[in-house]
């Protein structure tokens, strides 16, 4: 059995290696042989999955040992994996919805000339996402870490032509290594520490490693929360994010919405040990989560473009699993299990958004979309139920999920319960007031693209999605995705409507993660059923909000002014502003300085030296002047010089 | 009297320099065959000797010992530890590939050629290997002066090849491309010979110490170190920090360490891409084994003494370095400044005086020679074909020449040190081993990381993406030859990257010597440390 | 008689003839005094011989006019070349090679 | 008597002592066989000059050079001989009523001088590289010295195809002057051996066919201030003679260490160490000025310019030799007692020119100037291992000497080669692109420089490292460092030379370089082998000079 561990990553990465390096001859297959082997793995993983339900909850952990990567005295890095419940649920997400993804792309990425190179890409990504998931030690697992950050690098900047996307690329490169840094110096510490970075070796010492050096182990948690928020966008370094929609919208789909994006989550939950001891650490978590759910949700409220409103409410709901996490063993498992659900409406959303671009010219801005229910039902449906999924509507899985992590917020307890369970509730409030305003701006109003606005996002950037490809600018004449893309549209929806329902049967999801993050019930100051139903009231008030102001009013075409607050949100809130002045013109002035220095200063020393001792010579050679006499002289004066010191060392 | 390996693995590149040299004007391709056919057999010995290395044996293997002038105290003593026969290793790798890379770069444009006996591609290649030759013996040298000679003489042929073969494409035209190559050529050589020549003193000083306490002077570091165990041989602490400086900055100079570095931009920006690649990725590699085999054997204590120091001066070269690659307009000044910070680590590592560190540093030597090798060539390709070293120059070509530019990206991918390549192992082995004894140093050295990052993803992303510029709608994507030299170098990185065993297993017994020169020992984890 | 005196009296000669040496153009008269020079090296020798009582002194005199002829023959020789080809015995104006 | 008495305190009646000591003068016993070298040159130059007088005009070239090479020849021979024997280590002793010392240095020197001398005679007789003057070769040497430059006399001269062969006599007597020099065990030897070898070389500055004026020039200044140094030399040993009643070496370091028999004038004199400090000095400043030390260096350039190539080449290697070789025994035979006080001085000098000839050289623009300034830094160089006053000390100078020489003479030569119109093209600028013209000089003339530099593998290097390592073993080190600052200096303008030869277009009307004889090539060739013999393999002349490193006394 355990040898399919390795199986799991090498299928996805051969596909890799094969379609990268395999040039144009695969042009024609490439794609299918990336979706197969996509669905190998997960077809790998389904199998595991059913022999680990088969063992008794003890003995579910597969480990196996491949080879020592690096050996250095004490530092003794392993390639060895390790499945517990946690990494399967992980697995079965990443192979299931990337599976699901590899086949939507055969459609929405058809007339792409570099398609194959494209699901290289994808592969790429699965296989780096596994290792990251399977991994039984934190090297291990930043390489994956590194890898699915180098996925995405590729997958956002695919249309590298486009330097909008190219820079998107970058940013997200960039944001992820600041990242990188807490993940690298988190593993120092382990290491100097425990002497071991590798789970099983950690975990267990970390309780007498607090009871001594209690910092240490709380640096160690500041660290991997600052990792976290790196990969999932969380305050201060989402910025990313919003950019990261560049990329073509399966990739967003998959990498931002439904897996790579949570590794943050998964990271913060795999160190569970670690965090439980360090309570302050745990605090800070919790904050950026709060934080984060509530900046993301504000974000979301403001924009225009569907994929960016989209990613904001990806960065909120990140924020919540991260807040369920940092809550402890009350919050661990409704993360994950916030996570998987949230895995799948979200991706579902992303690839109805796909679709309405796919029919739309790959229109992005909602003003210009409006009552294209009738143009595209199954798109509709399978978004609506994402959408009803996500603001948690009642029996869906979002309700299940989202109601959990808000009655553990104020299981929490105390002043911070109150405070957290607060933030949730205004979190949801104000998801089902931008995701309504998403659905009444797509679906539903009349419909503003009729008057023939030319389609591009913006003329200058040469548009390479697909579509435009083939469809002639002008006025977008809108229609139902080919079924390639819609059957995974609504499996997801499948899995959007009933997963959490699902999970929830006689807590099902708890029984069956409790072993690796251990749960607690807290003691929560207010009744479920309260939560329950101030969930409830929120989600009206947020859907009744948002129908005013969209639903019965027309939507302007073009963006009013706004409010502060709103203009604020475009921008996301401000706080891209601040990167630039204060980063990138900083940088930028100080590696000016720097080179101006280096040339002026540090060479320049050298240079003058050089060039001292050449006036020096100068000068000195004017003292060869021809005459005889004067250089008589210079005798002269030379042997007084002599004379006088010869005295002179026997009178002292 | 066994097969003198070492000599012959050195002695093979030094004939092939004779035979290419005597190849006449005409016959060029012919030359350039000699040339690789040498160079490839160097391969193969080093390859031997690191095959037939006995990780358990003794620290030097494969000696040879024979006084070459008494008077002087100098010996013909070669000898490799792990280090050594690593570094070998690497230098006999490169070479074929800089010769391939470099297959035109030395013919003679038409009508410049006033003599019949001029013959640049002979002496190109000829240059090299004496290089080669030259390298691998002080790599080999367990003889100080007998080092010091080599360390000293690869100048001349290095400073011909800077300076008889620059780079063609030059902003400022060819007589100004004529001048800066001249200006570059003699600030490497002076300032490198004035770092030579200070280590000189030392060197003598050297001498003199030993002979006034020994009787007989002597530059053989196993006598030394065997009159230091025995107690005979006890240099004066102020001697011995004066004298370490004196090797030190040589090796500083040559690394380059900061601030003794903007040789190197000069010296990589004018010269031709292979000849930048000999210069980073196997000169300056001299400068840092140095340290590691004769600063810290010699003078453990002053090496002690002076580390605090060093390692600011390192770190401060790493985020430094990385910084003005950040600015640079011209890709090899980029990446000349990219190995500032690059050598930055691998000081760092040697001297935190840790296994970690100084396996990384060992490490991150042959990793950083091959990853440099491989973006830098892949960049002398760019250039060569469209005629600039300008990054405005450049944009879109991914569009035009796809292959290309991935390998441009892997190579850039592996200097910025992405996980699964092999610098990465080395970088973090340096971090590592940095922290565990200098947590600050270690963090902010980690900064490094992300700057790699900048530099890097900015120059892919300038020069590759976005709409194609003009002047590059033309150019051809990797030839043949061009791919045999790239897709080796990028399988080695990968290999390295995933399975750098084989060579760790060679190098970390030598470390532990090395640590135990210094008396150091790897500081415990702290909850050992608390029990 | 006080040997001093005579000794002073060489010093006195000797740096006249320095002194002319450098201030004297004409290269014969500078070479004269180089020959004042070395009589008032004779004039010590001889001096310090009477004064010694050994006669190595004065033996070295002789050699020293000896040498100072041979030196007057290539000397005026030289001189008188350099005259020839340049109308003037003038040591300023021999200043072809300078810095 | 009485008044000799009260008159000055010990003043001897010359009548009573001369009565007293009619065996005061022994018939002279001289050990001719130990001195045949110089015998040998001494007579073949005599030769040389009846040669001239009976011989036809067009004989005269060839049984010149034949005579020369020869004479040369077996006076090396002799030399080898001597050293075979063990006069150079067991049977070292003094000749010739302790006028000469036939003992390690000397001869190591002295075999030095004589090759040097061997092959300057080849480059004397080189008659390719001019072109032809009405059909007949013509060398590098004035068809009659005396004639005026471009005048009539001249001309006809030139059309008679008059020759000025003196060259060989004349070169042989300086020879012969140099072998003395440092061999002189007394100063009045000293001082005559001096004017020998200097009087000679006057001569041949003036005679270059080329350029007359300068040459003449040189000639001129060379002499003058020749003369002004052997006159503070001279007189330093009129005051060193005052000071210990001798000249012989030994009897003056008997005084100074005061083991000498004492008598009323000695003590009378050796009150006042003024005499002797002073008499050092000068005595030291007049072998300064042949060494060409700074602030007595002042005519190094001007007549290594001026001076035919050939010419320059022979002084600047041979001259340094004797010169050298005096100083060692004078410093290390007669005033070992006195270290003390000339070795602060000694260390100034060689500071001073070590620094000086290395900083001026940086600016040079004539190829023949440079050489000449960066003999200057050499000579510092050499002064650095001369005061570590012991035996590595010698053997290292000697060993730098030899090195040094041959090096000198190689450069020179190649310099006779680079040619326009104008003769000799000895301006930088002219040099640009030579590689490219002819590699292989460009080549030869690049070792030259790399061993003048001292890069590793040279003979260069191998000096540079014996001296240092002498003076650093004498506990010099500071001197040590600042000649390694001054060899970084120095390498400077090596390497400017190399790059103009390599690096930078050859210029359309740039200068030719003629195909010499063998006798120029041979020259080179030797140069180029010794330089790399004694770079990659110096143990054995190390050893040589080890041998060779202890003076009799």
């Amino acid at each position: 059995m355990d040898t399919l561990i390795g199986l799991l990553v090498a299928a996805p990465l051969l596909g890799a290696g094969i379609l990268l390096t395999g040039g144009r001859r695969l042009d024609r297959a490439g794609h299918l042989l990336g979706t197969l082997l996509a669905l190998t793995s997960f077809v790998l993983a389904a199998v595991l999955f059913a022999d680990m339900l088969g063992k008794d909850t003890g003995r579910r952990t597969l480990t196996s040992h491949l080879f020592t990567w690096v050996p250095v005295d004490g530092f003794q890095a392993q390639v060895g994996f390790q499945l517990d419940q946690l990494s399967m649920t992980f697995v079965l997400l990443i192979t299931g919805v990337g599976t699901l993804i590899h086949i939507y792309s055969i459609g929405y990425m058809e007339h792409d000339e570099r398609r194959r190179r494209f699901f290289g890409y994808l592969n790429l990504f699965l296989a780096a996402m596994l290792l990251l998931v399977l991994a039984d030690n934190y090297f291990l697992l930043y390489a994956g870490w590194e890898g699915v950050g180098l996925a995405s690098y590729l997958l956002i900047g695919f249309w590298q032509h486009k330097p909008s996307a190219a820079t998107a690329a970058k940013k997200a490169f960039l944001v992820n290594r600041v990242g990188d840094i807490g993940l690298s110096v988190a593993i120092m510490l382990l290491f100097t520490t425990f002497g071991s970075f590798a789970f099983s070796d950690v975990f267990p010492k970390v309780g007498q490693a607090s009871a001594t050096q209690h910092a240490t182990v709380t640096g160690i948690g500041f660290m991997l929360l600052l990792a976290a928020c790196g990969k999932s966008a969380q305050v201060p370094l989402q910025s990313w994010l919003g950019d990261a929609m560049e990329g073509p919208t399966p990739v967003s789909a998959l990498i931002h919405a439904a897996t790579m994006v949570t590794a943050g989550v998964y990271l913060i939950t795999r160190s569970g040990a670690i965090f439980n001891a360090a309570p302050d650490a745990q605090t800070a978590v919790v904050t950026v989560g709060a934080v984060t759910l509530i900046f993301g949700a504000i974000v979301g409220c403001a924009k225009d473009d569907i994929k960016k409103a989209l990613a904001g409410s990806t960065m909120s709901q990140i924020g919540y699993m991260i807040m369920a996490a940092g809550l402890g063993p009350i919050g661990y498992v409704f993360a994950i299990m916030h996570l998987v659900t949230h895995g799948f409406f979200k991706a579902g959303l992303f690839l109805g958004a796909g679709s309405v671009m796919h029919g739309m010219n790959d229109e992005v801005d909602m003003r210009k979309f409006g009552g294209l229910r009738k143009y595209m039902p199954i798109t509709f449906v399978t978004f609506g139920l994402g959408y009803l999924a996500i603001i948690g509507f009642p029996g869906l899985s979002g309700f299940f999920s989202k109601d959990k992590i808000i009655e553990a917020a104020f299981a929490k307890g105390g002043t911070e319960g109150w405070i957290l369970g607060t933030c949730a509730l205004i979190g949801a409030a104000i998801t089902a007031f931008y995701m309504t305003r998403v659905m009444l701006m797509t679906f539903f109003g009349e419909e503003r693209w009729k008057d023939g606005r030319t389609a591009t996002a913006s003329p200058d950037e040469p548009s390479a999605e697909p579509a435009a490809a083939h469809s002639a600018h002008g006025a977008p004449h809108p229609h139902e995705s080919p079924s390639s893309m819609t059957i995974p549209m609504i499996i997801l929806a499948f899995g959007s409507v009933f997963a959490g329902g699902l999970f929830s049967i006689n807590s099902a999801f708890v029984k069956w993660l409790e072993p690796v993050t251990g749960h607690s019930e807290g003691d929560s100051p207010v009744s479920t059923g309260t939560v329950t139903a101030g969930t409830m009231v929120v989600l009206v008030l947020g859907v009744l909000v948002a129908w005013l102001m969209y639903g019965r009013r027309p939507v302007p075409a073009v963006a009013p002014k706004g409010s502060l607050l709103t203009r604020a949100a475009r921008r996301d809130l401000l706080q891209d502003d601040f990167n630039h002045v204060v980063l990138v013109r900083g940088g930028e002035h100080l590696t000016r300085s720097l080179v101006y220095l280096d040339h002026s200063l540090v060479d320049g020393v050298v240079n003058g030296t050089a060039a001292s001792v050449g006036g020096l010579s100068g000068r000195l050679r004017r003292l060869q002047n021809g005459y005889v006499r004067s250089y008589a002289v210079s005798m002269l004066g030379g042997t007084a010089v002599v004379v006088a010191a010869t005295l002179l060392m026997r009178a002292v | 009297m066994s097969f003198p390996i070492l000599t012959v693995t050195a002695a093979v590149p030094a004939v092939g320099a004779v035979v290419t040299a005597a190849v006449p004007a005409a016959r060029r391709s012919a030359a350039r065959l000699t040339a690789l056919a040498f160079s490839v057999a160097t391969l193969v010995l080093a390859l031997v000797t690191m095959a037939r290395f006995d990780t358990g044996g003794a620290r030097y293997q494969f000696t040879e010992t024979h006084t070459w002038v008494k008077n002087f105290g100098l010996h013909y003593d070669l000898g490799v530890d792990g280090i050594g026969v690593v570094m070998v290793a690497l230098t006999a790798l490169l070479i074929p590939f800089v010769m391939l890379a470099g297959w035109h770069d030395a013919d003679p444009l038409e009508d410049v050629n006033p003599n019949r006996r001029w013959r640049p591609t002979q002496g190109f290649f000829a240059l090299i290997l004496l290089v080669e030759a030259m390298v691998v013996l002080s790599f080999e040298a367990t003889d100080v002066f007998l080092f010091y000679i080599f360390f000293e003489a690869m100048l001349i042929p290095m400073y011909f090849l800077i300076g008889g073969f620059g780079d063609r494409a030059h902003p400022g035209g060819e007589e100004e491309a004529a001048r800066q190559r001249s200006y570059a050529a003699v600030k490497f050589l002076l300032y490198n010979l004035a770092g030579g020549l200070i280590m000189l003193a030392a060197v003598i000083a050297l001498y003199a110490a030993t002979a006034k306490q020994l009787g007989t002077g002597t530059f053989s570091l196993q006598e030394i170190l065997d009159a230091r165990a025995a107690g005979r041989l006890h240099l004066v602490t102020s001697t011995e920090r004066w004298i370490f400086l004196g090797f030190f900055f040589a090796f500083a100079v040559k690394a380059p360490l900061w601030p003794l570095h903007t040789w190197l931009p000069n010296a990589m920006g004018e010269s031709t891409a292979p000849v930048a690649v000999l210069i980073t990725a196997v000169v300056d590699k001299v400068g840092t084994f140095a340290m590691l085999r004769f600063c810290l054997q010699l003078f453990p204590e002053a090496s002690k003494w002076a580390t605090p120091v060093i390692l600011v001066l390192a770190v401060i070269s790493i985020i430094y370095g990385a910084l003005l690659a950040v600015g640079q307009r011209d890709i090899k000044r980029l990446i000349a400044y990219a190995s500032v910070s690059h050598f930055g680590f691998i000081i760092l590592g040697i001297f935190a005086m840790t296994s970690q560190g100084q396996s990384g540093a060992t490490l991150y030597m042959v990793n950083h020679g091959i990853s440099t090798a491989a973006l830098m060539l892949v960049a002398g390709f760019l250039i060569s074909r469209r005629g600039s070293r300008l990054i405005a120059d450049f944009g879109g070509v991914q569009k035009v020449a796809p292959v290309l530019a991935g390998t441009f990206l892997v190579g850039g991918l592996a200097t910025l040190s992405l996980p699964g390549l092999a610098p990465f192992v080395s970088e973090f082995l340096v971090l590592v081993g940095t922290f565990s004894r200098y947590p600050v140093l270690g963090i902010i050295a980690t900064l490094g990381i992300v700057l790699a990052a900048l530099y890097v993803l900015v120059l892919y992303q300038r020069t590759m993406t976005g709409p194609v510029k003009a002047g590059v709608e033309g150019l051809s994507d990797l030839k043949a030859r061009e791919l045999l030299v790239v897709a080796p170098l990028i399988a080695l990185l990968l290999f390295l990257g995933v399975y750098p065993k084989p060579v760790t297993d060679i190098v970390n017994p030598s470390v532990g010597h090395t640590l135990s020169d210094v008396h150091k020992t790897d500081p415990k984890p702290a909850l050992e440390a608390k029990k | 008689m006080n040997p001093a005196n005579y000794l002073y009296l060489a010093a006195l000669l000797f740096t006249i003839g320095a002194a002319g040496v450098l201030i004297r153009r004409n290269a014969i008269v500078v070479f004269m005094c180089v020959e004042l020079m070395l009589n008032a090296c004779n004039l010590a020798f001889v001096t310090f011989s009477r004064l010694h009582g050994n006669l190595d002194g004065q033996v070295i005199a002789f050699f020293t006019m000896v040498v100072a002829a041979a030196e007057v023959v290539v000397g005026l020789a030289i001189i008188v070349s350099i005259y020839r080809s340049r109308h003037s015995a003038s040591v300023d104006d021999a200043n072809l090679m300078k810095l | 008597m009485s008044a000799a008495l009260h008159s000055g305190p010990v003043v001897h009646s010359l009548w009573t002592t001369a009565a007293s000591s009619t065996d005061r003068f022994p018939t002279p016993h001289i050990e001719y066989a130990q001195l045949s070298p110089v015998l040998i040159i001494f007579g073949v130059a005599m030769l040389g000059i009846l040669v001239e007088a009976f011989t036809p005009r067009r004989h005269r070239y060839t049984a010149q050079v034949v005579l020369a090479v020869v004479g040369l020849a077996a006076a090396f021979a002799a030399v080898v001989a001597l050293a075979e024997k063990g006069y150079g280590t067991t049977k070292a002793h003094i000749a010739a009523m302790g006028a000469v010392a036939v003992d390690g240095p000397a001869l190591f020197l002295q075999g030095t001088i004589l090759l040097v001398g061997l092959v300057a005679v080849f480059t004397f007789a080189e008659r390719r590289l001019d072109p032809k003057a009405h059909g007949r070769h013509v060398d590098s040497f004035a068809a009659q010295g005396s004639a005026v430059p471009g005048g009539e006399q001249e001309k006809a001269a030139v059309r008679a195809g008059f020759t000025t062969t003196e060259v060989f006599p004349l070169l042989l007597f300086a020879v012969g002057g140099m072998l003395v020099f440092p061999a002189a065990n007394d100063l009045l030897t000293l001082f005559v051996a001096l004017e020998v070898f200097s009087l000679p070389l006057y001569i041949l500055c003036a005679l270059a066919r080329r350029n007359r004026l300068m040459s003449q020039e040189s000639a001129v200044k060379y002499f003058l201030l020749g003369a002004f140094s052997s006159a503070f030399l001279l007189f330093g040993i009129a005051l060193l003679y005052g000071y210990s009643g001798t000249v012989t070496y030994s009897g003056i370091s008997a005084v100074i260490d005061g083991t000498a028999p004492t008598n009323p004038a000695l003590d009378n004199t050796t009150g006042n160490d003024a005499l002797l400090l002073i008499g050092l000095a000068m005595v030291a400043v007049g072998l300064l000025f042949k060494v060409g030390a700074v602030p007595f260096h002042m005519w190094t350039p001007d007549v290594y310019q001026g001076a035919p190539t050939p010419v320059t080449g022979f002084m600047a290697a041979a001259t340094k030799v004797a010169a050298f070789g005096a100083l060692l025994r004078l410093l290390y035979v007669v005033l070992p007692g006195m270290r003390w006080d000339w070795r602060p001085v000694m260390w100034g000098v060689a500071i001073a020119t070590m620094l000086v000839g290395a900083v001026i050289a940086v600016t040079q623009t004539d190829v023949k100037r440079l050489l000449a300034y960066s003999s200057v830094a050499h000579a510092g160089f050499i002064l650095a291992g001369v005061i570590a006053v012991d035996k590595d000390g010698v053997s290292s100078v000697l060993f730098y000497l030899a090195a040094y020489s041959f090096v000198t003479l190689g450069a020179f030569a190649v310099v006779t080669l680079v040619r326009d119109a104008g003769g000799e093209a000895t301006h930088l600028s002219r040099w640009a692109g030579l590689g490219r013209r002819s590699p292989l000089v460009a080549a030869v003339f690049g070792v030259f420089l790399l061993a003048f530099a001292g890069i590793p593998l040279t003979s260069g290097f191998a000096g540079k490292f014996a001296v240092f390592k002498a003076a650093a073993q004498g506990g010099a080190m500071p001197l040590v460092i600042i000649g390694v600052i001054s060899s970084a200096v120095a390498a400077f303008f090596y390497i400017r030379v190399i790059v103009l030869m390599f690096f930078s277009e050859p210029k359309p009307d740039g200068p030719s370089v003629a195909v010499p004889s063998p006798l120029t090539s041979m020259a080179i060739a030797l140069g180029v082998v010794v330089t790399l013999v004694m770079g990659l393999a110096p143990q054995y002349f190390l050893d040589l000079a080890d041998k060779a490193s202890v003076f009799v006394r």
